[in-house]
């Protein structure tokens, strides 16, 4: 049941992600994008990571994503674009990218042949998370919130000036 | 964790109150002259913090960091590195674009980023202290608000950058599922255990290599270089092309020691690769390029092609107290140098002119309506060239020394070849500088205030004596990596 | 809960096939929201490689470093929006094939 | 000791100041300083050769060492013996005498001051030649007289064509020079030493006669005695060398410097004793160069390429001398020829001055009795020059004939080459005599000699004419050589008849016209004949071909450095790699995320191929 | 401690210059003459102190050294800041001040453009060329060696002429690659003596008994070889003598061909030999090959140009081609004789850039073509260029003479056919020195030209230069004597050099 359920969820993942990526409409990509996460957020748990499983539904689908959605809707990227993203899909543009990438993947297969054991399958909850989230990490989230301010003062940055003056020189 | 435990954290402690006072003085009020004080005197006291961190140095504060001399000693240069960049980007701000505090901000943080990789113990804060430097010095680059190019600039750093670090993050994933730890010590116990000729691992390894080769921007992830340096303000460009690779270096050699890594050779053969690639690749593109940014740019990729020659000749245990030291030599001899070179490039674009692209002809006839400033581009040049007198000079002399140890001619003949072609470039800048008055016709704009000049003595003064009287340097550097290891 | 018996292997070759996948639009997409998310997507398979690793050795760190790599997918994602914001404003277009002016 | 260092010191310092002083001072100071000099050195020199004479005691005097490497201990020292003081008084004389008559041939040269410093650095630069006491200073001394002849052939120097003469003479004599100086190396090396002397007694203890290293030795010197003695096959600069002004065509291309080959080979004779197949070839070479000049000679119309190729045979006759071991007679033709060939080149020379610088014979004639001195002074040296009896010139050739009869084998051969070469040297000789000086008056002289050129001549006519009785002090120098008393008297009488059949038959083709030679001069085969010899055997063109335009080809060949190519093609490819790695660079991010990509793949590949 | 003094009145003379620049238009190079004018009396004055216990001595190796001076520098390498001086350095240092002073002569009038620093790097090429010679720790030398280059760039990139960018270029790339090698090889070298020593030292003395494996020792030799035969230049590492001569300043190429060559010649004395006595001795046959090549080649290509700086700087190439050969056939006579060529070919070829730079301030070309019958214009001149013209032919009588013929002379017991070979060099050398006279002073002048003769400041460097070359040639004692107790340390420094000599010898005797 849990290894169907593993499959299914992985297949799902797989194709959403492939999906995504191929779309020419942005917000439809976004959808499929945002299934793979959820599908991704499956496997957590299936994987005995419910803490992951939650982050991943609460902050990658919820909130990253929104900020793709936002910025998106606010670019108002509709047919426009649609048209140019499409002959970028051409078939011939994939011909190099795809050899490529599959080389790689085989050669990542074969290196993960070697991977040894099965999964234990012991779930570890999200208590042992945070016990060693302010223990022994105590400083990483520190850190990660040095990152986040660095992040959030950038965005800032950057993005404030979008609607004040949307007409630049050059 | 105890107060020991913070005082070998003071400098990392600093940066971080520093930066979270800023933000709040910038929430508050906002004014360029205090940000930009404040920020310089946070890197200048995170500097100083070394003495007092010093005393409780060597000890592990939690598992991800370790305050050790030698983490001491980068994130002094990265904090002064960060304040030299400081004090020449204040010009350059004031003349570009609105809201320049977050600027100051910015650089803090990218340094705490720099300092935390030089503490770094763990994969965690590897990666933390490589995305704090990185996230902080996207928006660096980007910051100047009226051209394009520091846009196209972030945005390739950007998308690169977090491609790389998504490989080499997966590359930590199969490292941690292969030993099942992420400390480096730790892993070294573990790696012990595992046969040298494990895939998985080696896989791990090279994705690893490749995340980091790319902040290091060894051929062939060197992509990004010229475009990232040419399009960023001059002042971050010289910081990402100093502190940038040196934090990287830094933790890249402490995770080669620590989880001795140096046994598997064949990784070894991949570094030495990219290191002889880096070479010749960097120093042929430098070749014919008109626009010194980007010049600067490729003769990095083939400095770190020199400096990674040092993680080769570490495989030999005999001789990697040599490598290391000689390393550690050329990162700091590196860092001066590249922050002076950039300097000026900051200092001569800093007028209204608006002009950030320097181009050669731009600097023809430098030495004569600016000789101070043409005399520290002058040094700069040489002392990448490796001429003697200069601290690239002793640099590269460290490293030919540990690497002739080792036999590694066809590195060493590399690096000769691709030094000779350096002098081309080199010295042609310096040829354009003396070019007589009536043969050039735009003088671009020079800062000309006092500080400025101030620091370009200083500039001038360290790469000379770093060049001239390198012995106290040598002895400290090879006392404490005697402790290090 | 527990008892999943998938080979660990398996969730590698998946966390693998993502990583590829995330290559592949990098190396194809032309649009730079498409390059975002290639790069979101190559973030997500590391970190599913992470927590399946931690799985294996039952331990939390590789939830941890899950939750550090939300926070660095956060930090560089806003970033990256917000220079998709400048882009759009200033090249009006966001084909990274034409935004080109840095070359040679 | 100090007035022999005076002898050659002389004229050096004179030399020295009339070049600083060329500006400033006038010509007749430099006069005083250019003729004095010499004037004073001949005196002292007389004054050593009457010592000489009296004692008969070998003088030497080191003035300093020059050189002290290891053994190599040469030294500024002279060595006076019975051969230097002949070569001294010839050289301080004759040198003197010249000098004076240059004082009113070049009176009205800008370069006056010049051409004095010149000269008397000539005659330094010979006087060290022939005093030397070790070879080094005595190629000094030879290199030395080199590039005062460079300099005094090319002494008007605004004509590149007599720029060119001067660098032929100085170049063609240099390849001889240059194996002499092999020859002192291979001297030094295996004889230990370079001073005269000793090496001469060196050589006659390590060397057996007859064996490699004296055969090659000598062989190295005697290249150099061909270049500077002008003889086959070195000879082709001297014609051209008439460039220069008469007077120094005089005193260096007739009288001393090209006879330094003929005073080297005398000088280490002992060395060319042990290398008998040297020694025959000097004799062959001097026969081949007598008759060769002699027949070109016979073709010239400039008075003095006549006297050029005159002295090229003439010289020949010293080395079939020498060739033969009649080392006296040599050295005493040597003598003969400097008197009576300075003679008629300052014969010449005052025509020359007279006919507003006119060369061509056929342009002359009848100067008989416009030009009586010089008319006298020329028939005299003719008749020295053609050996006829009781001259000064019949006395030394006559004996060189004798001794080259004297010679086993190959003995009458010479002799036999030389007697036609005495022929045709008399039929040359009259020749000039006949058309310039008799018949038709084709140019008027537009001044007549004064005293200062008249003294020289008739001084000279004196000496041509009876130098023949000046005894030699050359006994002690050279070898006794055999005795030609018993030598059959119809040689003799042959040797005496030969000239006056010359000179008969230069009466006859050139002044009475009795014998026609117009029909063989005419025929196209007479035309070339005379084409070739006027060229001097056309051996000029043949060097042209052979070696200076290979030598000009390759030099323009290599103009623009071809080892540059070499580099140039290093540099042409980092530009062209350069350029493809340039063109990687494209800007676009997928492009550098492909690339990026491909570097894993790379690294990984490496890493599965060597893992597995 | 007067060693260091001796370059630091260099230096600070040099900064004395760039100053004085400011104190008026023609201040700077009075300064400059001062300064050298000081360091030479500085010099000889020293040396007159210890010089007399240094003739007298007949002791072994180690004690003949005039001065010495040893400061700790780099220990963590042992490196030291060692100075020494014997009878080769102070000969070599001697002619750097005297031709320094000719240079200073040369640029009087001809440069306009920021004096102070064309002096001040004048100034401090000379420190370094000093440096070089007196050095005798090797990363000290290599030090030196490097660091003189960039003021002898600036020279030529700033003062040079037409296509200076090209030549000063090309000059400091070759030196600059030739260099590094050489530098790989100290290190070599160091770190070999540290294997058998325990611990690093760079000092000359330390390092000479270093005994490597034949084939490491060979390709270290080749390192400093390179280096050497580079910068000499021997052939074929000569080509960018030609276009940095013809580019340089004046003072620029009288410096390059009077000294820089030098250090090249002096570093193969000093350094490439002694330190590998085997694999020079081995590479001997070669070494001369190159040398004779060089001489022909030289010859054959200063024919060939039109350029008058040009062909002077292949007649340098064809004369260095003597050098090469008098080191490596290593007898006595011969390495005389390549000092002495070393001195020599440093007088007359500045000399004559010298005139090359006079004509060229006066006509403002280079080209022979354009010249002809200078002789008549300026008689001065001519009997000057002619004077070294026949000079650099080798005529007896002046130092080239000497010092050729005890090259050939001491090869020639050594081989007999590279002698006969380089020989025809002296044939060549007539050729293309009176070429030049002909092409440049005789011939027909053209009318209505202004060219003004040399002034008394001219005529009393070119003077002097002559009065060097008389003495030279007529009493060049006190030159060999100088040089003879380095020579004779040499060879005690190799005992088994005699042997491998008659291995190499070919020819007569065998006959």
């Amino acid at each position: 049941m849990m290894e169907s359920l593993f499959y299914i969820a992985a297949v799902v993942a797989l194709s959403a992600t492939i999906l995504a990526l191929t779309r020419a409409n942005a917000a439809h990509a976004l959808i499929y994008l945002i299934v793979s996460l959820l599908a991704v957020a499956v496997l957590f748990f299936l994987l005995g990571a419910p803490f992951a499983a939650a982050l991943e539904i609460l902050i990658y689908a919820g909130a990253i994503m929104v900020l793709f959605v936002f910025v998106i809707m606010m670019l108002n990227l509709g047919e426009a674009g649609e048209e140019s993203e499409r002959k970028g899909l051409h078939p011939r543009n994939w011909i190099i990218p795809g050899i490529m990438t599959a080389l790689l993947f085989m050669e990542l297969v074969y290196a993960l042949e070697q991977v040894p054991a099965l999964t234990s399958g012991v779930a570890v909850s999200p208590k042992e998370v945070g016990i060693m989230l302010f223990g022994p990490y105590v400083l990483a989230v520190e850190l990660a919130s040095m990152l986040l301010m660095a992040g959030l003062v950038g965005a800032y940055h950057l993005g404030r000036r979008f609607n004040v003056r949307n007409v630049g020189s050059n | 964790m105890n107060i020991d435990d913070l005082q070998g954290l003071l400098p990392l402690l600093t940066l971080a109150a520093g930066a979270t006072a800023l933000m709040l003085q910038i929430a508050f009020a906002r004014n360029i002259k205090l940000t930009s004080f404040l920020a310089v005197a946070t890197l200048l006291a995170a500097t100083l913090s070394i003495v007092w961190a010093g005393e409780s140095a060597p000890r592990f504060v939690t598992p991800l960091l370790r305050a050790d001399k030698l983490a001491l000693v980068f994130s002094a240069l990265f904090c002064v590195a960060g304040a030299v960049t400081a004090i020449l980007s204040m010009d350059y701000l004031n003349n570009r674009g609105d809201e320049p505090e977050e600027y100051f901000l910015l650089l803090v943080l990218s340094t705490l980023g720099a300092c935390v990789l030089a503490y770094a113990s763990h994969l965690a804060s590897l990666l933390l202290g490589l995305e704090l430097m990185s996230v902080s010095l996207y928006a660096l680059i980007a910051y100047p608000d009226k051209t394009k190019l520091p846009l196209e600039a972030a945005i390739k750093y950007l998308v690169l950058s977090g491609a790389a670090s998504a490989t080499m993050l997966f590359g930590f994933a199969l490292l941690y599922a292969t030993t099942g730890t992420l400390q480096f010590s730790a892993m070294a116990q573990q790696l012990a255990n595992i046969d040298t000729g494990n895939i998985t691992l080696l896989v791990a390894s090279v994705m690893i290599v490749t995340g980091l080769g790319f902040k290091l921007s060894l051929v062939p992830f060197h992509m990004w270089t010229p475009d990232v340096y040419d399009g960023a303000p001059a002042p971050v460009a010289g910081y990402l092309a100093s502190v940038g690779k040196a934090a990287v270096f830094v933790v890249l050699v402490r995770w080669f020691i620590a989880s001795n890594l140096f046994r598997f050779s064949i990784l070894i053969d991949c570094i030495a690769l990219l290191a002889i690639l880096s070479m010749l690749a960097g120093n042929g593109l430098a070749l014919l390029q008109t626009n010194i940014k980007r010049m600067l740019a490729y003769s990095s990729v083939a400095h770190m092609g020199y400096l990674v020659i040092i993680l080769v000749v570490g495989s030999d245990l005999a001789h990697r107290p040599l490598a290391i030291e000689a390393g550690m030599y050329y990162l700091i001899a590196y860092t001066a140098t590249t922050i002076a070179a950039f300097g000026l490039l900051t200092l001569l674009s800093a007028g209204k002119s608006q002009k950030e692209n320097i181009q050669l002809h731009d600097v023809s006839g430098l030495f004569w309506h600016q000789p101070l400033y043409a005399c520290l581009m002058l040094v700069a040049l040489l002392s990448l060239a490796g001429i003697p007198l200069t601290a690239g000079f002793v640099a590269k002399f460290y490293l030919i020394s540990s690497a002739v140890s080792d036999g590694r001619w066809i590195l060493l003949g590399s690096l000769a070849i691709g030094s000779s072609i350096g002098i081309y470039y080199y010295l042609r800048v310096v040829f354009y500088m003396t070019r007589r008055v009536e043969e050039h016709k735009n003088i671009p704009e020079a800062a000309h205030g006092l500080i400025e000049k101030f620091m370009t003595c200083t500039l001038i003064a360290s790469i000379l004596l770093l060049g001239i009287v390198p012995q106290s340097l040598m002895e400290y550097l090879r006392s404490i990596l005697q402790l290090v290891n | 809960m527990g008892g999943l018996q998938v080979p660990l292997e398996h969730v590698q070759v998946l966390a693998a096939l993502l990583f590829s996948c995330g290559l592949l639009g990098l190396m194809l997409r032309r649009n730079i929201i498409f390059m975002l998310m290639s790069l979101e997507v190559m973030l997500n398979s590391a970190a599913l490689a992470f927590v399946a690793a931690g799985a294996k050795w039952a331990e939390a760190d590789g939830q941890v470093i899950f939750l550090l790599i939300l926070s660095v997918a956060a930090a560089e994602i806003s970033v990256g929006l917000g220079l998709v914001l400048q882009i759009q404003r200033r090249f009006k277009t966001l084909d990274m094939d034409s935004a080109n002016r840095l070359r040679g | 000791m100090n007035s022999l260092s005076l002898i050659p010191a002389l004229p050096l310092v004179s030399a020295v100041l009339l070049m600083i002083g060329s500006a400033r001072l006038s010509k007749r100071v430099v006069a005083i300083f250019g003729v004095g000099s010499v004037g004073l050195s001949a005196l002292i020199v007389a004054s050593v050769a009457q010592d000489f004479l009296t004692t008969g005691e070998v003088q030497t005097a080191t003035l300093w060492a020059w050189i002290s490497v290891a053994n190599f201990t040469p030294g500024i020292a002279f060595y006076i013996d019975g051969l230097t003081v002949v070569m001294m008084s010839v050289i301080t004389g004759v040198g003197f005498l010249i000098h004076l008559y240059s004082v009113e041939f070049m009176e009205s040269d800008e370069s006056f001051a010049r051409y004095f410093s010149y000269m008397n650095l000539f005659v330094a630069a010979m006087l060290l030649l022939v005093m030397a006491d070790n070879l080094l200073l005595l190629y000094l001394g030879w290199e030395g007289v080199g590039v005062c002849s460079y300099l005094l052939v090319g002494f008007w120097y605004r004509d590149p064509n007599n720029g060119a003469a001067a660098r032929k003479a100085f170049v063609v004599t240099r390849i001889g020079d240059t194996a002499m100086a092999l020859g002192l190396f291979l001297l030094f090396t295996e004889l230990g030493t370079l001073q005269i002397q000793p090496l001469m007694a060196a050589a006659n203890v390590q060397w057996s006669g007859g064996g490699t290293l004296p055969v090659l030795a000598t062989a190295l010197l005697l290249g150099g005695a061909v270049g500077k003695s002008a003889q086959l096959p070195l000879h082709t600069w001297l014609p051209d060398a008439m460039a220069g002004p008469t007077p120094v065509s005089a005193l260096i291309h007739a009288a001393t410097m090209v006879t330094a080959g003929v005073y080297l080979i005398a000088r280490t004779h002992e060395l060319f004793l042990l290398a008998p197949a040297t020694m025959q070839a000097i004799a062959w070479l001097g026969v081949a160069t007598v008759l060769l000049a002699a027949f070109a000679a016979l073709a010239q119309n400039d008075i003095k390429r006549i006297l050029a190729y005159s002295t090229i045979s003439q010289i020949g006759y010293m080395f079939l001398a020498l060739g033969v071991g009649a080392f006296s007679a040599g050295i005493f033709h040597l003598m003969t020829h400097a008197f009576f060939k300075a003679l008629l080149f300052l014969g010449a020379g005052a025509v020359i001055h007279c006919l507003h610088h006119e060369h061509n014979i056929f342009k002359m004639g009848g100067l008989r009795t416009r030009l009586p001195v010089v008319f006298a002074s020329f028939l005299i040296g003719s008749a020295a020059l053609a050996a006829l009896p009781f001259t000064s010139g019949f006395y030394s050739k006559d004996s060189i004939l004798l001794a080259a009869w004297a010679l086993p084998d190959i003995g009458p051969i010479l002799w036999a080459g030389g007697l036609l070469g005495a022929l045709i040297t008399a039929i040359y000789s009259f020749r000039l005599v006949f058309i310039v000086f008799f018949g038709e008056a084709n140019t008027e002289p537009d001044k007549q000699v004064g005293w200062k050129i008249a003294v020289p001549l008739m001084v000279l006519c004196v000496l041509a004419a009876f130098g023949g009785w000046i005894g030699q002090p050359l006994s002690e120098v050279f070898p006794a050589t055999a005795d030609f008393h018993n030598v059959a008297h119809s040689v003799e009488y042959i040797g005496i008849a030969i000239p006056l059949i010359g000179l008969l038959i230069a009466y006859l083709v050139f002044l009475g016209g009795q014998l026609s030679v117009s029909k063989l001069t005419d025929s196209s085969l007479g035309k070339a004949l005379q084409n070739f010899w006027r060229d001097g055997w056309r051996l000029d063109a043949l060097y042209h071909n052979l070696l200076v335009r290979p030598f000009t080809g390759l030099a323009r060949l290599c103009r623009n450095e071809p080892v540059d190519i070499f580099y140039n093609s290093i540099v042409s490819f980092l530009r062209w790699s350069h350029r493809g790695l340039v063109s990687l660079q494209t800007g676009e991010l997928r492009w550098y995320a492909t690339t990026m990509v491909f570097g894993l793949l790379l690294l990984v590949a490496i890493m599965l191929r060597n893992a597995s | 401690m007067s060693l260091a003094i001796l370059i630091g009145i260099l230096l600070v003379g040099g900064l004395l210059a760039l100053l004085a620049d400011r104190w008026g238009d023609g201040t700077p190079r009075w300064v400059s003459l001062v300064t050298i004018g000081v360091a030479l009396v500085y010099l000889l004055t020293t040396v007159a102190d210890t010089a007399p216990e240094y003739f007298n001595t007949t002791a072994a190796i180690g004690s003949d050294w005039i001065t010495y001076l040893k400061l700790d520098w780099i220990p963590r390498f042992g490196i030291s800041f060692e100075l020494a001086m014997d009878g080769l350095s102070l000969l070599l240092v001697i002619l750097t001040l005297l031709l320094g002073l000719i240079a200073v002569s040369s640029s009087w009038s001809e440069i306009d453009f920021k004096q102070g620093l064309f002096q001040a790097n004048l100034l401090w090429t000379l420190a370094g060329v000093t440096g070089v010679f007196l050095a005798m720790d090797l990363f000290l030398f290599f030090l030196f060696w490097e660091v003189m280059l960039i003021p002898m760039y600036l020279l030529i990139a700033i003062w040079g002429h037409e296509n200076k960018a090209y030549a000063a270029m090309k000059f400091f790339i070759f030196t600059q690659f030739s260099g590094l090698l050489m530098l790989l090889s100290i290190v070599v070298l160091a770190w070999q003596a540290s294997l058998t020593n325990g611990s690093y030292s760079y000092s000359y003395f330390d390092l000479l008994g270093t005994t490597l494996n034949s084939n490491l020792e060979f390709w270290v030799m080749l390192g400093f070889f390179l280096a050497f035969t580079v910068k000499l230049p021997g052939f074929p590492f000569h080509t960018w003598l030609p276009d940095a001569h013809t580019q340089a300043p004046t003072a620029g190429s009288v410096l390059l061909a009077g000294i820089l060559l030098k250090t090249g010649a002096y570093g193969l004395l000093r350094f490439a030999i002694p330190l590998f006595p085997e694999a020079s001795m081995n590479f001997a046959p070669i070494a001369m090959s190159l040398g004779a090549a060089g001489v022909i080649y030289g010859a054959v290509l200063a024919f060939a140009q039109t350029d008058f700086k040009r062909l002077v700087a292949y007649s340098s190439v064809s004369h260095m081609g003597f050098v090469l050969l008098g080191l490596y056939a290593w007898n006595n006579i011969a390495l005389q004789g390549a000092i002495m060529q070393m001195v020599a070919h440093g007088v007359s070829t500045a000399a004559l850039f010298m005139m090359a730079g006079a004509i060229q301030h006066r006509l403002h070309t280079r080209d022979m073509r354009r010249m002809g019958g200078l002789w008549h214009d300026a008689p001065r001149m001519g009997a000057c260029a002619l004077f070294f013209a026949v000079a650099s032919l080798g005529l007896p009588g002046l130092g080239n003479f000497v010092a050729e013929f005890l090259v050939l002379l001491g090869l020639f017991a050594v081989n007999p056919w590279i002698t006969a070979i380089a020989a025809l060099g002296m044939i060549g050398a007539a050729i293309y020195a009176l070429w030049m006279m002909q092409l440049a002073f005789q011939g027909k002048p053209e009318e209505l030209r202004e060219f003004g003769d040399f002034g008394s400041r001219e005529m009393a460097t070119m003077a002097t230069m002559m009065i060097i070359l008389v003495c030279l040639g007529m009493y060049p004692q006190p030159v060999l004597d100088l040089a003879q107790p380095v020579l004779d340390s040499l060879q005690k420094l190799t005992p088994n050099i005699e042997a491998v000599v008659a291995l190499t010898q070919v020819g007569v005797m065998d006959q």
